[in-house]
């Protein structure tokens, strides 16, 4: 089967362009065909996932190359994909959670009227997530990023109707094309250093070369990483990306797409691991982000803003993992995974929430929720508990593993890591708080119930998964499972034993939960957010995302408004008044040339007595030279 | 040689009273002067065919013309000595004293060597040997300037010929045209008198006297008015004659009957 | 001999300038004469200075010349003066541009 | 034969429709007939693809007649790898323009066989450029180009016709001068080297002082430079654009603008390599400045068509930055450049057109929340405008990342500044989409209602070839590339070898992975 899987992009991609040309018939059938399109993926990627697990630990990576996509001259690029561990596990994690999340978005977007369309965007995104996850050059991983972005760009933007939504699928798109620059000069460096871009050669011959060019190369996919990851220097697209159906923010802005920078970062291990300075980016990139998202997520009263915060800060934590070299690929796939599937548990039980609350965010008008949602309570808390990391759970696995790999590598670095899961804890437990146990704080007219079982189900799948995600950890099987595609790594002894550690972080964590149970439990939560004033500087920053848009629209979006303005005036007065000029210029001239011409018989006799005169001093002074 | 330095300088000043004149006949003598002293100088160079030739025709026929046209032009337009072109008249004579003065300085100095004079050219006389150059090498341009001085009189005439584009007014249109003006402006149809009709002198230039004794200035040419020559003095003869006839104040008979006629 | 043809650039300098400040079209005519005859003495001059006739064969002929041109001339400035009743030389300024 | 057979139909055709009778009750026939005579030259294109050897490379269907004996000027065609892409370019979009111009609302004094016939004349003109393969007879035909467009902007545009075309035309015709200088500086050069001659495989070859070889090659750059807007010469292309009909455009930056970029290719080049290596650090500055210029004024438009306009001055910095360079995949990207932008820019300029005859307004703050009202119209707008931004999987990303790959390898800065260009690109497609599609409907736009099949069916060739060059542009890259490398090998510059060829890699590290 592993032959066959160019089918896993091929379906999505054609079932998603043919709903989105398919007429209006199509609307009764559409939301089944994509589904079903989904699934299939699902079950392609489950049966070659078992062939290269049944094949031996050495050889279980299977590439296959299509067709020539660019020849030109030394520029040599194949359209071919490459199916081994790590896709392996990408591929069933974006299948997996995207069927799921398929068959939510069945009930959830039941009374919109474009919901074939909405089934097209979710399977073009499948499909090129999946060509991204297994391309096996970094042209064809550039083409489904790309495709990625767009499928974000259409489904942010879904409901175009609202203006608000369609600025923030363009500033998703513009923020993402910023990185994606980097990501393009990298390829480009690439070609010119290598030859050629395909993955392996290059993480090979990338010891080679020098390594300020590996450290450019390391920095360059870093910036294509953030734009698409959402990290700290261009971050400020995925708060905005809100504006989607939830199943989208569920789907792209918690599983997958945005976890495409850190699989990149793992793919182009063989580059990070050639320079030292590219990890340390990777590095302070992760932890800053870590507690920038931290901080948000506890400013922000929307639910969904604040579990984006969430992912912003759990996706800090892989870029950190990542950057930790050999010994932390793996925990950061690791980590991936169960956040993947805790993340769009939290996000769809949000969506189910919204489904009961008439589609109002707003955490303040939640309160006592666990009596009227009970399936959606108990799915939430599943998720709640994996990723504060409540032992047992998924989250706890995967958190304490990148938080002792970053003691392994600096005790500053695993300290910040160790205070954002203690923030993690306060933040989602206030949102517990505010959402299932406070009082309640309901608008008069709304009654909350209980979503439909085709919501509830997939609910209860993902529930599951994030209380078993921890299983794969067992035995240290993913670290033997991944060893070969991102390197072996040796296992150094901490100062502390390991559990003391694991222990220490679950202390912390109770600490922020504590911390948090006790400021909202002690008095009522006001309905409405308290204005700007009255909070203390820390939520008023959380609430402004730390000023990034501000920053953002200082240093980049007006200059550029003023620079176009005055290159337009320019080019109007400059260039073509240059131009303009030069023939008023002429008229001009001859204007003067005009003014002799007087008429006057006696004027020209003047002139011809004076080049009379000129004529004989002339052939004087030939005379006399 | 002394003929020139007499006459040089009367030249030169003639050349400027031709420039300078007020009034085009001024200038016209002074060119005729110019031209004469002239022919004086040709007859002191040993050129007495150009002497005749240069009074003869040059002074005699050419400047005619030029007082002619002056005749018919009108030779009262004496023009006024403004200037209208800007900066025409500096630049003129700046132009025209450097004129002067590289040619007198650089042109008079070319010349140098002894004059070999005219004495073997003009063995057998000056007509002679113009003759036979002009009936030896030159035939041809001498062929060619008459038929240039054909064609300029053919040309002279044809321009200054005008086309009767109207018929000839008859003299039965004369008088109809007087008397139909008589009708409508009251203008009288005879002709105007004569200068000196009625008056105390029939010269040209006085007018003639209307019955209650003033004079009729129409009757006198237009162009006389316009030079001011017209004779006024009228009125003063007409005071000696009162005074001649005026009584002595004691004076008797005749003239102190005033209460009669009332 | 050089007094003469200092003489000659006199009077043709006087004509010149003559021809230039005068605005009566007779007056400038009549200049236009001078430089003529300013150029005939000079001829003269140098016929007497190489001692042959040509000088004053040339001479003739510019009198011939400068009779015909005086003809037409006058006929030219009789017809302006009938179509425009003026004769100074700056009232015909219609040829420019 | 086939190439003079090509380019006589449609000025046949041309003919016979000035022929037909005028008025409203021909007028369809007139427009089948046009159509009829476009669709003849797509199929004898097609032929002439068919026994064109890709293989082969070199000129091949040539045919030669002595033309004026004296100057040495022959009456030669024959068409190479580029030649023939553009010829296709030409001919495929022709077709498309003639469909897309069915129900053009001319001023009512114009008749609209003139309009067609104009444009059937545009069409063999240009297919004679492509493939002449003497200079002279290439700059007769580049200056006749000018006269179909001047007529058709100035006598069928907008509210300012006169002013753009005359502009338009001013701005040619020095250039085509500047040109002409040269053309009679190489018959001196060629007449002093034996008989006197214009033929490329003469010229290319051609041992001239350094000194006149820039001069020459001045003056040819100038010509092409205008044609092709590079950034100082640019300000024509906007006006015209902004008053000439949809179809008028398209054929004028699509085609005739592509043949200033491929004077550059072909004549600019392969005449005179030395001068050309002295000029690219020069050329490749200013192409950059276009890139971004063109780019920043693009955002700062209102009139949709002048929009497109610097989008296309953009890209047209692109494909002057692939060409000059000098690896072999830089310029086989601009090559394949000039192709997918022609039919980006047509689709782009053919929807905005309809969009604006609908709306009846080109300013795009009169539109508003169209995609309600046309969602099929905002789709093709939607993908039009990403294969203008070169959105991976569509064509123009491939030749553009084959132009900015090759110019990294040979000057990393102007690449990187270049490469910014794309995310400019990102922000005057979706700020235009956003204004004009999204959001609440504005008042005024319900008039915009939705494609008819025809128009579909016109706007369907153009994105289906958009979307298939994208995945598989390789048939398209193997006609090209002989021709690009016999270039490239004769500008004699090489492309720059990798830094660290992964086959050393291999034995360094012993490959444990």
């Amino acid at each position: 089967m592993l032959e066959l899987a160019w089918l896993l992009v091929a379906v999505p991609l054609v079932s998603g362009l043919g709903l989105l040309v398919w007429g209006k018939e199509g609307d009764r059938v559409g939301h089944l065909i994509g589904t079903a399109a989904s699934s299939f993926s699902f079950i392609v990627g489950l049966i070659c996932f078992f062939q290269i697990l049944g094949r031996d630990e050495g050889d279980r990576s299977y590439s296959k190359s299509l067709f020539t996509w660019i020849e030109a001259g030394p520029f040599h690029v194949d359209m071919a994909y490459t199916f081994d561990q790590l896709s392996g596990l990408f591929v069933l994690l974006i299948t997996g959670v995207g069927t799921l999340i398929h068959v939510y978005s069945i009930g959830y977007m039941e009374h919109d009227a474009r919901r074939r369309r909405f089934f097209a965007y979710l399977n073009i995104f499948i499909a090129s997530m999946l060509t991204l996850v297994l391309a096996s050059d970094y042209l064809v991983l550039f083409l489904g990023w790309e495709g990625v972005g767009l499928a974000s760009y259409l489904l942010i933007g879904f409901w175009q109707h609202k203006d608000s939504a369609a600025a923030a699928a363009t500033k998703a798109f513009v923020v993402n094309r910023v990185g994606d620059v980097g990501m393009a000069l990298a390829i480009m460096l690439m070609f010119a250093q290598f030859g050629t871009t395909a993955i392996s050669e290059v993480n090979v011959s990338v010891n080679a070369a020098s390594t300020s060019t590996a450290t450019a190369l390391g920095l360059l996919l870093l910036l294509g990483a953030c734009g698409k990851s959402a990290q700290v220097p261009l971050q400020s697209w995925l708060l905005d990306a809100m504006e989607g159906p939830t199943p989208v923010s569920a789907l792209i802005h918690a599983a997958t797409m945005v976890t495409a920078g850190v699989y990149l970062v793992v793919r182009s291990n063989g580059v990070f691991d050639a320079s030292e300075a590219a990890r340390n980016a990777v590095i302070a990139v992760g932890l800053v982000t870590l507690l920038a998202g931290a901080w948000i997520g506890c400013a922000k009263d929307d639910i969904k803003k604040a579990l984006a915060g969430s992912t912003m800060s759990q996706i800090g934590y892989m870029m950190l993992a990542a950057g930790l070299g050999p010994a932390g690929y793996a925990f950061a796939i690791f980590h991936l995974i169960t956040h993947g599937f805790f993340k769009a548990n939290l996000f769809l039980g949000a969506g189910s929430i919204m489904h009961g609350m008439d589609d109002d965010v707003e955490m303040r008008h939640y309160g006592a929720l666990r009596a009227a949602m009970p399936v959606t309570f108990i799915t939430f808390l599943f998720g709640y508990l994996a990723i504060i990391g409540f032992p047992g759970f998924s989250g706890f696995f995967s958190k304490d593993k990148i938080i002792e790999t970053a003691f392994g590598h600096s005790f500053w670095v695993g300290l910040g890591a160790l205070v954002g899961a203690g923030v993690t804890g306060f933040y989602m437990t206030r949102m517990m708080m505010m959402t299932f146990f406070s009082e309640k704080r309901w608008k008069e007219d709304v009654h909350p119930h209980e979503s439909p079982k085709v919501m509830t189900y997939p609910l209860i799948a993902l529930g599951a998964l994030s209380l078993l995600g921890g299983a794969m950890m067992l035995g240290g099987w993913i670290t033997d499972f991944l060893e070969p595609v991102v390197g072996h790594a040796e296992h150094e002894e901490l100062a502390i034993p390991a559990w003391l550690l694991s222990v220490l972080i679950t202390l912390v964590v109770a600490v922020g939960v504590a911390l948090s149970y006790v400021l909202y439990s002690r008095e009522p939560i006001a309905a409405e957010t308290p204005a700007d004033e009255s909070v203390s500087f820390f939520s008023r920053a959380g609430r402004h995302e730390l000023y990034g848009n501000e920053l953002n629209e200082a240093v980049v979006v007006r200059p550029t408004r003023h620079l176009t303005r005055f290159l337009v005036f320019l080019d109007g007065k400059g260039v073509d008044g240059f131009v303009t000029g030069l023939a008023d210029r002429l008229g001009d001239a001859s204007q003067l040339l005009r003014k002799p011409q007087t008429g006057f018989v006696r004027s020209y006799a003047l002139s011809i007595f004076g080049g009379s005169l000129v004529v004989v001093l002339a052939l004087l002074a030939a005379r006399l030279a | 040689m002394t003929a020139f330095w007499i006459l040089a300088p009367i030249m030169v000043l003639a050349a400027l009273g031709l420039v300078l004149a007020r009034k085009a006949v001024h200038a016209a003598l002074c060119l005729a002067i110019v031209m004469i002293s002239l022919a004086v100088l040709y007859a002191a160079q040993g050129a007495p065919f150009l002497f005749a030739v240069q009074i003869i025709v040059y002074t005699g026929a050419i400047m005619m013309l030029f007082l002619f046209v002056l005749m018919l032009v009108g030779v009262e337009t004496s023009d006024s000595l403004v200037e209208t072109i800007k900066g025409q008249r500096l630049m003129a004579t700046v132009v025209g004293l450097l004129f002067g003065i590289v040619g007198v300085l650089v042109i008079g100095q070319a010349v140098t060597g002894a004059v070999t004079g005219l004495d073997e050219a003009n063995a057998n006389g000056n007509p002679y040997g113009i003759a036979k150059l002009l009936f030896g090498p030159y035939v041809l341009a001498f062929e060619l300037t008459s038929a240039l001085l054909i064609t300029a009189a053919v040309g002279a005439m044809v321009l200054a010929h005008r086309e009767r584009l109207v018929p000839r007014r008859s003299q039965a249109d004369i008088s109809r045209d007087r008397m139909r003006e008589y009708a409508e402006t009251g203008r009288h149809p005879g002709n105007p008198p004569t200068p000196g009709v009625f008056a105390r002198h029939n010269a040209v230039d006085t007018p003639a006297l209307l019955p209650d004794g003033r004079p009729m200035p129409e009757s006198v040419s237009a162009s006389l008015v316009a030079r001011g020559q017209v004779r006024d003095g009228f009125d003063d003869d007409v005071d000696d004659i009162a005074k001649a006839i005026e009584p002595p104040p004691h004076a008797g008979w005749p003239f102190d009957q005033e209460g009669d006629d009332q | 001999m050089t007094e003469y043809i200092t003489l000659s650039m006199i009077l043709f300098t006087i004509g010149a300038v003559g021809v230039l400040v005068r605005r009566n079209a007779i007056v400038v005519f009549m200049c236009v004469e001078l430089m003529l005859n300013a150029t005939n003495l000079a001829l003269v001059a140098f016929s007497r200075q190489h001692g042959n006739l040509d000088g004053q064969v040339a001479a003739f002929f510019v009198m011939v010349v400068a009779a015909a041109e005086v003809v037409v001339g006058l006929a030219i400035i009789v017809s302006i003066y009938r179509t425009r009743r003026t004769t100074t030389v700056d009232e015909a300024s219609l040829l420019k541009l | 034969m086939i190439l003079t057979v090509m380019a006589a139909v449609p000025l046949l055709g041309a003919l016979a429709i000035t022929l037909m009778p005028r008025g409203q009750s021909s007028a369809t026939a007139v427009k089948v007939v046009a159509v009829a005579a476009s669709v003849l030259t797509l199929v004898l294109s097609l032929a002439m693809m068919a026994d064109y050897d890709v293989g082969r490379g070199g000129y091949q269907l040539t045919e030669k007649h002595v033309w004026i004996e004296q100057f040495g000027v022959h009456y030669a065609l024959g068409v190479n790898g580029i030649g023939v892409t553009l010829i296709l370019l030409t001919t495929v979009l022709t077709p498309i323009v003639l469909l897309a111009a069915w129900d053009d609302r001319l001023p009512t004094s114009r008749s609209v066989n003139s309009y067609l016939a104009w444009m059937l004349v545009l069409e063999g003109l240009a297919i004679g450029v492509f493939s002449a393969t003497d200079a002279f007879l290439f700059y007769v035909l580049f200056e006749a180009t000018l006269v179909p467009i001047y007529f058709l902007i100035g006598s069928y545009g907008g509210p300012q016709r006169t002013y753009a075309a005359v502009k338009f035309l001013i701005y040619n015709l020095v250039g085509g001068l500047l040109m002409l200088a040269s053309i009679v500086g190489l018959y001196v050069v060629t007449s002093r080297q034996g008989d006197a001659t214009y033929l490329i495989g003469d010229l290319s070859n051609l041992d001239v002082s350094t000194t006149t070889e820039r001069l020459l090659f001045l003056g040819f750059m100038a010509a092409f430079a205008i044609k092709a807007p590079l950034w100082p010469f640019h300000t024509w292309l906007p006006d015209a654009a902004a008053s000439s009909t949809p179809s008028t455009q398209v054929l004028m930056v699509s085609v005739i603008d592509k043949i200033g970029t491929f004077g550059m290719l072909r004549w600019c080049l392969e005449l005179f390599p030395g001068a050309s290596d002295w000029a690219s650090p020069v050329v490749i500055t200013l192409a950059v400045i276009s890139i971004i210029y063109g780019a920043l004024l693009a955002i700062g438009q209102d009139d949709l068509r002048r929009l497109i306009a610097f989008t296309s001055v953009s890209h047209f910095g692109f494909i002057i930055l692939g060409i000059f360079a000098f690896t072999s995949t830089s310029t086989a990207g601009s090559t394949l450049y000039m192709f997918n932008h022609g039919l980006s820019t047509a689709a782009l300029f053919l929807v905005t057109g309809i969009m604006i005859a609908r709306r009846g307004s080109a300013s795009i703050q009169d539109f508003g929340g169209v995609q309600k009202i046309a969602p099929i119209l905002s789709g093709v707008l939607l993908v039009a405008g990403l294969s203008s931004l070169s959105l991976p999987g569509l064509a123009p990303f491939v030749s553009e990342f084959m132009v900015l790959a090759g110019t990294f390898s040979r000057s990393i800065p102007a690449a990187a500044v270049a490469t910014l260009g794309i995310v400019l690109a990102a922000l005057y497609i979706l700020l235009m989409y956003q204004r004009t599609m999204t959001g609440p409907l504005k008042e005024g736009t319900e008039g915009v209602h939705d494609l008819k099949p025809v128009e579909v069916a016109s706007l369907a060739p153009a994105l289906v070839l958009i979307v298939g060059l994208g995945f598989y542009p390789q048939p398209l890259l193997n006609v090209i590339n002989p021709a690009v490398d016999e270039i490239v090998s004769h500008v004699g510059v090489g492309d720059p070898a990798p830094k660290t060829p992964t086959g050393l890699a291999q034995q360094t590290e012993g490959g444990e992975h």
